[in-house]
């Protein structure tokens, strides 16, 4: 049971949350000006990281707010969470 | 009573009340505090098991959780059965009957005792996976049932399990685990910074070390009395919580540990209905674990006779139990413990014939024959003897080879500390060479280790570490520790680190001799220089081809040997060679324990309606949608569904049903952007719907692929009423906000969900307007002033009420939304009004029909994530002008223009009275071979007088009027395709 | 290869063992390979098998990180069975199982193969309607599979509890007499000692850390943690870790790693006969020979690396174990572990080309690629060794994510209503 | 004095456990730059700390969420029209959505010296007063049920649960009260 920081209601357990998949990938404008290796781009194509990844979390079960948070997942620690709209803090990427 | 192996005093047994139990039917005799193991010792009784594979007599060997062979089947009732518990751990009580495993007939004859005289050696480690290949088959059908039959350890319980299981959350600032001598001081100073402090022992009396100690004083004060006054003070303060009989066995990510609680099994009469263990699942900020140490077996040939156990675990027994577990010892000594023991069993009255000592020189040899002890040094382990028991052993000193007479035999091999917690929670182990042993290293969470199980093995170190530790988890978790003084204690021996790891020295041909490594699973050093010969040398391979530590006791006492024999076989350094990786649970933690309360009806939450218990009441039969019960069908007189539903179907048609239509997810859009988002949302235009006007919505997902429909209603500009499936309300809802905060977030609208603000009473049939308007008011339900497609906010029964005019099931239909607290009244009103108008309930397969027959689609049925809008026909609903919304861009992908994908048909048997399977397949007659689709939905239909069924076939449009093949195993059903309309194709029915 | 047999082992149990040699040797990087497998477990060790017994390519290496085996070949609750919906995953899966049903001939290795029964649980209305579907496209597939109903069900495997008043009660079963279990560890090491015995290298304790392309782009050889090896043909089998591997091509995947959990109980006699799936409560069990009931758990909601997850996820397992098989609330989890399954957007594999040539992708196997082993070791060494696919996993690309043509188990099967 | 024609799915009450009466309730969107003027117009205070609640007994005010709030109102309000209508008049052209919840929930008292530990046998959340001090709401799980947890006094917890699964929370508290 992970403990994830709400940037809203501060730290609780992860089954409050929901999970959301990479974060940081934004619905294209005009999704019909993109060719089909595009949209597969952003429908379907991920990161996957080994090590820092930055990630969609919702408090579905508390504030009901998505957030992003950044998590090492070699050792699913936290090394940040922020709100939507917010860049990425800077972290030391061990 | 006294048994014949009891002290006269000593020990923190009641001598005072005799508890009365069975072993394999005999009774004996032991006294209140002693554990299975301690009173079948105080009664001379060793030999508890066979093992798993050469079923060979085997003994007590430890006193604790590592103990491998004492391993018990416990029955309180017929359903109370438990397979497997050690001996070592239960807890003795009046009436308890135990009953030993593995064996056949008896303990005494075992007659599988021959694969380890006769077969053994043809059967050494992974034999298995070189033969019992021909003939091909053969394994599962021949040999596999056989193998299975002789492995397994106890029977499993055959009956369900009438205990109860409790649970509960805790958090803490520090969580200590283990209350030996490290893990109370630690407490104790955690507790006196304030911070909330949890202490958790898995043994029915908190102490570890403490409660054994003879001889020895803390802070001047003996250390048995210093423990009780420690335990007491500790128990009286508020902010610590001491947990006996817990064990922690699990660390998982962020500091989560889980605890498992023993509430019963000591108990002889538990009361009725309460829990026999408890779930803690404890957050803690910081821990501190104080697991201690388990000494180490010796491997040498013949190591696992009866009376052949650990040293120290002999000296347990005498401290805490007031048992000798023998006349006339040996002990094998690779470390210094093994004086300490000599001196404490010899002042009970244990002759001490001897102690052999493999190491050379040794200092501590001397001041023990000054004391008259036997030593002999620099030895060699040749064997032992003993049928059901061990009489002797032979070793080799100063060359000279020399047998032993006793009945017991005792190994001080050194001790290991227990880093199974520290590992588990992704700790770093660095082997420490100077005391041989695996040691925590850098932590992967907020942890520390204290005492024996980072090597601070002697009584003052683990108290002043555990101090220390207790006091520095207060600074991290915030608390300022309190300059509380450390205690210090006096008189015990050191019993450092060192010792031995790996086979002992013997003359003895080990690739002949049996010398055990792990007990229970009966693998040897030869078996495990085997897996080297062929090649397995990562330690993990050994394990797994050798099965060594993979016991019940997972290795507490084999792992180590294991790494030194492969160390020895193939040269390598034991780092070089790794560990094998600790893992949950420390020691087994019963199912019913993990699963807690969640069973029967509270398994999982079942959702009703506030109409549920009306139709419970009468009759309806309930179906599980999602986590919803909802009614299915009303059966009558004995009637099954078929009738039933045939009844309700034609009275729906004729005159009247209502429905309960509760459960359809319920979503309030509200705001300046509404429209602008349903627009976006849904595959529809919702601009230009008016207010009071209704829309069939389709939403995609992102890929395209239909994942819910539902009626919308427009209540204002800036306010929709949006349905959803029973279903689906949680997943639309979730990728509404999913959506709306992170990509719409220009949108001034929201979303708040109102399944339950509303109970759905469907009244459907041609008299549903007149069962009706008797009850509302504040509104018109002409077809003039309230077409088909209406919505609007009135009353009925005196409460508001939210009425949409709408029809899943092709007649005149409304469904009466009101607030769900009134929902049981409101529905008895009208149905009431309604059954002098020949109105009755029907549930959800005679919804089914009804709208089967219109060709209504179920999301889920005719769609199954794989279909689009198209493919569903459905492609009417898209709002063509519209330049974007969810799920539209995948629309454009080859696949999704594909022209023969699978489309919506409907499809007549050419014999009518045949109802086709739903889920059949469907072939071309030219190309029986090869589906080209299914059957989604097939009933017979009494308004029709036959069958009917939904089908996705592959270009199906295109093959209106076609004959196509439904294969059954039985043979091939023809029917023809036709459009996806059985029923009234105008409408003309709705718009009444 | 030394022969094992029944003759073989009394023969080397004479002379007390000591005659038996490595079942696979300690193989040393050589510096040029005609083909390199990126991982060392089953699928990767079959593939080097198949490429040396097949196709006749046999320079080949398999690079293992840590020991072999030791991913999820030797952490998954080894169910085997083929009662796939879509035609293309029957085809599939049903490749393999017939491979299973000879591979302990195959490679002489005892697999343990055991034809025990798969049976899959219905709970609802949904699930029936789903089931039957499943069970008439098997039919016309040549894949056995049928229904059973509760007290069939109960009959075949006698610790299930067909109350009808349990929260969610046993309204069928579908039943493939030809699934089963195997020997996870066997599978891995049969194929070792039997692609060894071919000429195959088997190199543990040897990471890829880069992966090097030439001029044009294809590859040309893998950097590894011992060296650089070059190799013009490279096929990646690495599981939850094949987004890092392909990465180092430049090769961005449709994947995510999850961490999934099994667990077992201690060791009983023999008490449960076949393979009970519950997809709708989330429960898979049988009893291997050694006596334990294998469990197997769900997936964390999150990606990781970790081979670990919470202890949630096993707590809601035998929830749903305890109410199928209440008989077994009393005993005990002895152990409880985790693995990384790499997930695709339609839960199918990919076993295909990727853009770059000379590089060969096999993964995306979710939490059912050990059933497959066989079958896609045999594939994905037709794929590299004809530079095409086999028309059985001609299906399996990269390419049909874009494209649309989904192959989507999961979806067909799992939507509620 | 609850309203007697809302009916309760609640089947009983002991020492610990106590169902509440019939409240009016709504959910209250509203955008951060409104809520000063939405708190003006209701006169009444809108929480902006997270997980807090204000309100005397006319009517109370949960934070759940950044933009979302939970008004109860008086228990006994009948149908709760001319509550919801009083609001949304008081509110006039406030950007907002409010939306009518009465029916949506139903309310469970948790009281006495063993609330917490009550609580603690399905919710995971750290329930001691320092971390979660009276005066703090917040939704959150009880086992497998969503639940809007409210500490009204150190003893004395406000539990609201979804209609539909009331029968499954009193299920489960009642039995940690037998066994707590």
């Amino acid at each position: 049971m992970l403990i994830i920081d709400c940037p809203y209601c501060g730290a609780r357990p992860e089954l409050e949350f929901s999970y959301g998949g990479q974060a940081h990938i934004a619905r294209p404008q005009h999704p019909a000006d993109l060719c089909d290796e595009d949209w597969n781009g952003y429908l379907y194509v991920r990161d996957n990281p080994k090590g820092v990844h930055a990630e969609r979390w919702r408090h579905i079960h508390g504030c009901a707010r998505f957030f992003n948070a950044l998590r090492d997942t070699r050792t699913d620690h936290f090394l940040a969470t922020y709100k939507v709209g917010e860049p990425a803090p800077k972290v030391s990427r061990p | 009573m006294t048994s014949s192996f009891r002290t006269a005093s000593g020990g923190r047994v009641d001598r005072d009340r005799p508890v009365n139990f069975t072993f394999d039917g005999k009774a004996y005799v032991g006294l209140h505090g002693d554990t299975l193991a301690s009173a079948l010792l105080a009664n001379g009784v060793h030999l508890v098991g066979r093992s798993f594979k050469y079923h060979r007599p085997r003994g007590i060997v430890g006193s604790g959780a590592d103990e491998p062979n004492a391993l018990v089947g416990v029955r309180r009732d017929a359903a109370r059965y438990t397979p497997n518990l050690l001996a070592t751990q239960v807890e003795l009580y009046d009436g308890l009957a135990a009953v030993s495993q593995n064996r056949y007939p008896s303990l005494e004859y075992d007659c599988m005792a021959v694969n380890d005289t006769l077969l053994g050696r043809f059967i050494p480690a992974g034999f298995y996976y070189k033969t019992f290949m021909w003939p091909k088959g053969a394994w599962d059908k021949l040999y596999e049932p056989r193998i299975r039959k002789a492995a397994g350890l106890g029977v499993a319980p055959t009956a369900p399990d009438p205990d109860v299981y409790t649970q509960r959350y805790a958090h803490a600032d520090i969580l200590v685990i283990g209350a030996g001598p490290a893990g109370i001081a630690a407490a104790q100073q955690a507790a006196a910074s304030g911070a909330r402090v949890i202490l958790a022992d898995d043994r029915p009396a908190m102490g570890g070390s403490l409660l054994a100690a003879a001889d020895t004083t803390v802070d001047g004060e003996d250390a048995r009395a210093w423990l009780r006054g420690s335990l007491a003070a500790l128990a009286a303060l508020s902010n610590v919580t001491m947990l006996p009989r817990t064990i922690a066995f699990g660390y998982y990510p962020h500091n989560w540990i889980g605890l498992a609680e023993k509430l019963t099994d000591h108990l002889p009469y538990p009361a009725s209905g309460q829990p026999r263990e408890r779930l803690w699942q404890v957050r803690a900020r910081q821990v501190v674990i104080a697991a201690g140490s388990i000494e180490r077996p010796l491997v040498f040939p013949d190591n696992d006779r009866p009376g052949i156990m650990l040293a120290d675990a002999a000296r347990t027994y005498l401290q805490e139990y007031g048992v000798m577990v023998g006349r006339k010892a040996v002990i094998v000594a690779a470390h210094d413990s093994a004086y300490r023991v000599a001196h404490e069993l010899r002042a009970a009255g244990i002759e001490i014939a001897a102690i052999v000592d493999i190491r050379s020189p040794v200092p501590a040899a001397q001041s023990a024959r000054d004391a008259g002890l036997r030593v002999l040094c620099d030895a060699k382990v040749e064997g032992t003897r003993g049928r059901l028991r061990v009489s002797a052993i032979t070793i080799t000193a100063d060359g000279k080879r020399e047998t032993l007479a006793c009945d017991t035999v005792l190994m001080a091999g050194g001790f290991t500390p227990s880093v199974h917690l520290f590992s588990q929670s992704r700790g770093k182990l660095v082997w420490d060479e100077a005391i041989q042993a695996y040691l925590p290293g850098e932590s992967g969470e907020a942890e520390r280790s204290a005492g024996a199980c980072r090597g601070r093995f002697a009584l003052s170190e683990a108290l002043a570490d555990g101090a220390e530790a207790g006091r520095s988890a207060a600074r991290d978790a915030g608390f300022s520790p309190m300059d509380l003084p450390i205690p210090s204690a006096q008189g015990a021996r050191a019993c450092g680190g060192g010792g031995h790891i790996g086979a002992v020295p013997t003359g003895a041909d080990l690739s002949r001799a049996k010398a055990f490594v792990d007990w229970q699973n009966d693998v040897t050093a030869r078996d495990i220089a085997l897996a080297a010969r062929e090649g397995f040398l990562s330690i993990e391979h050994v394990k797994r081809y050798t099965t060594t530590g993979m016991a019940t006791d997972q290795g507490k006492l084999s792992n180590i040997n294991a790494l030194g024999i492969v160390s020895n076989v193939t040269g390598r350094s034991i780092p070089e060679i790794g560990l094998t990786t600790f893992r949950a649970p420390y020691t087994p933690v019963t199912f019913g324990t993990l699963a807690g309360k969640a069973r029967g009806d509270l398994f999982d939450p079942m959702r009703v309606t506030a109409i549920h218990d009306w139709a419970a009441e009468h009759g309806a039969v309930f179906e599980d949608v999602g986590n919803w019960k909802r009614a299915r069908y009303f059966p009558r007189h004995g009637e099954d569904m078929h009738a039933a539903v045939g009844r309700e179907c034609l009275q729906v048609r004729n005159q009247v049903g209502i429905f309960d239509a509760s459960t359809l997810g319920k979503i309030e859009v509200v705001g300046p952007d509404a429209a602008e988002f349903m627009n976006r949302f849904y595959v529809n235009a919702w601009l230009k719907l008016g207010v009071g006007r209704c829309r069939y919505g389709v939403l995609l997902r992102e890929d395209g692929f239909v994942l819910d429909d539902g009626v919308v209603g427009r209540l204002a500009p800036d306010r929709f009423h949006v349905t959803t499936t029973t279903g689906g309300a949680a997943r639309v809802l979730a990728m509404m906000e999913d959506y709306l905060q992170t990509e719409w977030s220009d949108l001034k609208v929201w979303l708040t969900s109102t399944t339950e603000q509303w109970s759905v009473i469907a009244v459907q049939g041609p008299k549903a307007r007149a069962v009706l308007a008797p009850l509302v008011t504040g509104i018109d339900l002409s077809a003039e002033a309230f077409p088909h497609m209406s919505i609007a906010d009135a009353q009925i029964c005196g409460v508001p009420m939210r009425l949409m005019r709408v029809s899943f099931t092709g007649e005149l239909g409304f469904e009466v939304n009101v607030p769900s607290g009134h929902g049981r009244m409101v529905w008895e009103a009208i149905w009431e009004c309604g059954r002098s108008n020949g109105m009755l309930a029907y549930g959800t397969e005679t919804m089914h029909v009804l709208r089967a027959e219109k060709g209504f689609i179920i999301i889920g049925q005719e769609t199954d994530g794989t279909v689009t809008p198209d493919d569903a026909g459905l492609g009417w609903a898209i709002g063509k002008a519209k330049p974007d919304f969810v799920g539209k861009r995948s629309l454009a992908r080859p696949a999704m223009i594909a022209p023969d994908r699978k489309q919506l048909v409907g499809l007549l048997t050419h014999d009518a009275a045949t109802v086709l399977e739903e889920g059949a397949q469907i072939t071309d007659p030219l190309d029986p071979r090869a589906a080209i689709g299914h059957v989604t939905s097939a009933y017979h239909s009494v308004a029709l007088g036959r069958s009917i069924a939904l089908a996705l076939v592959r270009g199906g449009r295109a093959r209106m009027g076609h004959t196509l093949h439904v294969p059954m195993p039985d043979g091939a059903i023809t029917a023809e395709v036709v459009q996806p309309v059985f029923l009234d194709p105008e409408g003309a029915r709705i718009h009444v | 290869m030394q022969r094992f047999s029944a003759l073989s082992l009394f023969r080397h149990g004479l002379g007390r063992h000591q005659g038996w040699k490595p079942q696979w040797r300690q193989a040393s990087p050589k510096p040029t390979y005609d083909a390199i497998i990126v991982g060392g477990g089953g699928h990767g060790l079959g593939a080097a098998y198949y490429l040396a017994k097949v196709h006749g390519i046999r320079n080949v290496a398999v690079l293992e990180k840590g020991w072999i085996g030791g991913g999820n070949t030797g952490r998954n609750t080894t169910i085997i069975r083929s009662n796939y919906l879509f035609d293309e995953s029957a085809r599939l899966y049903d490749h393999a199982v017939k491979m299973w049903e000879g591979l302990s001939k195959e490679l002489n290795y005892n697999v343990m193969f055991s034809q025990r029964g798969v049976m899959m649980l219905a709970h609802n209305v949904h699930d029936i309607q789903s089931f039957k579907r499943h069970i008439h496209a098997n039919r016309i597939n040549g894949v056995d599979n049928e229904w059973l109903t509760p007290e069939a069900a109960k009959a075949y495997c006698p610790p299930l509890n067909i109350d009808p008043k349990v929260r969610y009660p046993v309204l069928g079963a579908a039943l493939q007499r030809r699934g089963g279990t195997a020997r996870h560890d066997a599978v891995a090491w049969g194929y070792a000692r039997a692609a060894d015995a071919l000429g195959v290298d088997i190199i543990e304790n040897c990471e890829v850390t880069g992966i090097r392309r030439d001029a044009s782009g294809a590859v040309s050889g893998v950097e590894t943690t011992r060296g650089l090896i070059a190799s013009r043909r490279i096929g990646v089998s690495a599981a939850g870790h094949s987004s890092v591997i392909m990465d180092m091509a430049g090769v961005r995947l449709p994947l995510e790693s999850y961490p999934l959990q099994a667990l077992v109980s201690e060791p009983v006699k023999p008490v449960f006969p076949c393979v009970v799936m519950s997809n709708t409560i989330h429960a898979y069990m049988s009893q291997s020979d050694k006596g334990e009931l294998v469990i197997g758990a769900g997936t964390d909601v999150y990606t990781s690396y970790t081979q670990r997850g919470g202890l949630h996820i096993a707590t809601h397992t035998l929830e749903a174990i305890c109410e199928l098989f209440p008989q077994f609330r009393r005993m005990r989890m002895l152990r409880n572990w985790g693995g990384i399954v790499d997930v695709t957007p339609d839960r199918s594999p990919i076993i295909a080309k990727t853009p770059v040539p000379g590089l060969y992708i096999n993964c995306g196997w979710g939490t059912g690629g050990f059933k497959a082993t066989p079958g896609a070791a045999h594939l994905f060494a037709h794929t590299i060794a004809r530079d095409e696919p086999h028309p059985i996993n001609a299906s399996f690309t990269m390419e049909r994510f874009r494209d649309g043509f989904m192959i989507d188990e999961a979806a067909a099967a799992a939507v509620a209503h | 004095m609850s309203d007697p024609t809302v009916a309760s799915p609640f089947l009983g009450l002991s020492q610990t456990i106590r169902p509440l009466p019939h409240f009016s309730r709504a959910i209250l969107r509203v955008g951060l730059k409104d809520v000063a003027r939405a708190s003006e117009r209701l006169d009444l205070a809108l929480p902006i700390a997270a997980c807090t609640a204000t309100g005397g007994s006319a009517m109370g005010a949960l934070w759940l969420g950044p933009d979302e709030w939970l008004l109860i109102g008086e228990a006994g309000l009948g149908n709760g029209l001319d509550w919801m209508a009083g609001i949304t008049e008081k509110l006039g052209d406030v950007v907002c959505s409010l939306v009518d919840v009465s029916h949506r929930q139903v309310a469970l008292e948790i009281s006495g010296e063993r609330a917490e530990i009550v609580l603690a046998y399905g919710c995971a959340l750290d329930l001691s007063i320092t971390a979660f001090p009276v005066g703090m709401c917040t939704r959150t799980m009880y086992h497998k049920a969503e639940i809007v947890l409210w500490r009204k006094a150190p003893d004395r917890f406000h539990l609201e649960v979804w209609r539909s699964f009331a029968r499954y929370v009193e299920a489960l508290v009642r039995q940690a009260e037998s066994e707590a």
